[in-house]
């Protein structure tokens, strides 16, 4: 599939597959990076104002929020959906959980050291649901310009996890065996072709 | 350029031929080395590259060959310094039987079975056919990986009950930013470092209470040298990151630590 | 809105918000508490048939997996999304594909198991990996010195590899493509297919 080559009907597919799936509601800003070609924001506002009328009468509606657009239940259909499984406690994106994980591991860290290492923005809102949450809170500030706030992990964190120190979190030491850091594909199988540079290669590296 | 074209004769394609020694003198950069050896997964991945290298018949495998190949590479990897896992050398040690009981007179209606290569022949095709396996599965599309899952919010009234999170889910998350190969490799976590950095966490909250702290307060004897250590570790990665100073005015003065402010460093 | 009063279509509306909203793949059983009034699974097998179909060329799909019925975005649609999210879980390494693979294919089996089929240590890290992930679990143990556990896939590894049964995993390599001579090969023991009846019976005895 050509993003280049959308048409109307398509962009409407694409926005409503991005909404149905993300934990988070989006922004027309967020939306416009789903295409390749520079969509203007007037016509996303429009197919999404298309999109919303398309789910009239459904038990889902797109709905238009602070932080931008997301689905949700229409209220008349709650009291179904409670029916299911009530007992089910929430699950924190995983956003919310790498951002946990980094301040548990790597503390103290100012905002800009988790974007860092995730590689992504790490939004306000992120930083307020664990300070809320009261697991992490702001122990200093680094003497850089900005003054940017440390994050460490509270004791509250370490009770609510049942832990009595950091020490019992898993060790992270060798963790890096069991992924493909490399981020490449596995080696191919034997049977198709030689996994491994034959070794004459390496004699022929060396002794050059 | 002898090692040259020694390098580029064919090893052990023939049975009984001799195989080539790697030259005593030859240097293999250890880091070359030690890639290639960590392709393999161990002794059976080892051999059955070997096997599918020279295009041997897994069914009548030249065991003297193919020993004397595999007994070379784990030569290698000794004089290489590498360390060895023990499967390597217990596989030698088999190889080197089968090998010997190889020359052993057999009844005359050999079968497989009393063929001495027939358990190793069992293994190696049993563990290729899950090396391959292991391959496909991994092209599997998955949940996460390669599609996403709907997830529209429904606001349930559960009686403010706040998302669960536990240690695995913490781990999961580290391996996902590991993948994403964001974080340097080198860069590895151990228990002991999480100790000091929980500590550095404890000092700086307790300068935010006071600006600045006596050395020896931040130090309880009472809680085992252990403890003491950790805490000294803690102060130097502090200094060490530029968030504490450390300062003493003469000689065997008290030493304070404060936090390290905007204003002193101008000042200085 | 009165459940004892649902027309055909609002079954559908309620079954389609349920499904779009949970976050784990929901049996039929599951889905017949959402009514108060009795359904037949036939009939909510036929309105689940329907609402598949209706969700034919978007960019979601109705899918059926191990523990029951899901949306999920179809692979074509995925490209798009990967540009707002770059958060993946992780790829593994060979050592936990292969683990996984015999744990799959071979299951129910023993550490001591599958450190012999691959031939070296089986670490504690790595099967804990799988377990953290929720891909396999202890479904008994064998009656050896020891007692060591017997581990298998679980459902939820099929739902995330959106498969319906063990059945539909890829299936091994023919051993007579694995050996040059065809006709001499011997049979491993246990070579056919994965044994699915007596994993269900462990099961069974363990929830006992």
């Amino acid at each position: 599939m050509n993003a280049s080559t959308l048409d109307p009907r398509q962009v409407k597919t694409v926005l409503e597959a991005a909404l149905l799936t993300s934990q988070e509601p989006l922004a027309v800003a967020d939306l416009k990076k789903l295409f390749d070609e520079e969509l203007s924001s007037d016509t996303l506002r429009r197919v999404l104002e298309e999109l919303r009328s398309d789910w009239n009468g459904r038990g889902v509606e797109l709905v238009q929020v602070a932080s931008g657009w997301r689905f949700r239940v229409r209220p008349e259909y709650q009291a179904f959906l409670e029916r299911l499984n009530p007992q089910k406690p929430p699950r924190y994106s995983r956003a919310v959980l790498e951002t946990l994980a980094i301040i548990a591991y790597r503390q103290p860290v100012t905002r800009g050291d988790i974007e860092e290492i995730r590689g992504v923005t790490v939004s306000t809102n992120l930083i307020r649901t664990l300070e809320a949450r009261g697991w992490i809170d702001i122990v200093g500030h680094r003497e850089v310009p900005g003054r940017p706030a440390l994050y460490a992990t509270t004791k509250a964190f370490l009770d609510d996890l049942n832990l009595r120190s950091l020490d019992e979190l898993p060790p992270l030491d060798d963790l890096g065996s069991l992924v493909d850091t490399a981020g490449l594909a596995p080696i191919p199988p034997g049977a198709e072709e030689p996994v491994a540079a034959p070794l004459e290669e390496l004699r022929r590296a060396a002794a050059a | 350029m002898v090692s040259e074209t020694a390098a580029a004769a064919p090893v052990a394609r023939v049975y009984g031929e001799p195989v080539h020694e790697i030259p005593h003198d030859l240097y293999i950069p250890p880091d070359a080395l030690e890639i290639f050896l960590e392709q393999f997964e161990g002794p059976l991945d080892l051999l059955l590259y070997l096997i599918r290298k020279e295009n041997i018949n897994v069914l009548d495998i030249p065991m003297a060959a193919l020993t004397v190949q595999y007994l070379e590479y784990v030569e290698i990897m000794r004089a290489g310094a590498l360390e060895l896992a023990a499967e390597y050398l217990l596989m030698a040690a088999l190889l080197i039987e089968i090998k010997s009981r190889m020359l052993l007179p057999r009844p005359a209606v050999a079968g497989l079975e009393e063929d001495p290569r027939a358990e190793l022949v069992r293994r190696l095709l049993e563990y290729e056919r899950m090396k391959l396996a292991a391959h496909r599965l991994n092209e599997v599309p998955q949940a996460g990986r390669d599609f996403s899952l709907v997830c529209v919010l429904f606001e349930r009234d559960i009686g403010g009950q706040m998302p669960e999170v536990g240690t695995d889910d913490l781990r999961m998350a580290w391996m996902t930013l590991l993948t994403r190969a964001a974080v340097n490799r080198h860069h590895r976590i151990t228990r002991e470092e999480l100790s000091v950095r929980e500590h550095m966490s404890r000092i700086l909250r307790r300068l935010q209470e006071a600006r600045y702290v006596e050395f020896k307060e931040l130090f309880d004897p009472g809680k085992g040298i252990a403890i003491l250590v950790v805490t000294f570790l803690a102060l130097l990665e502090l200094a060490r990151e530029g968030l504490v100073q450390l300062t003493q005015q003469p000689a065997y003065a008290p030493i304070y630590v404060k936090l390290k402010t905007s204003h002193l460093t101008t000042v200085q």
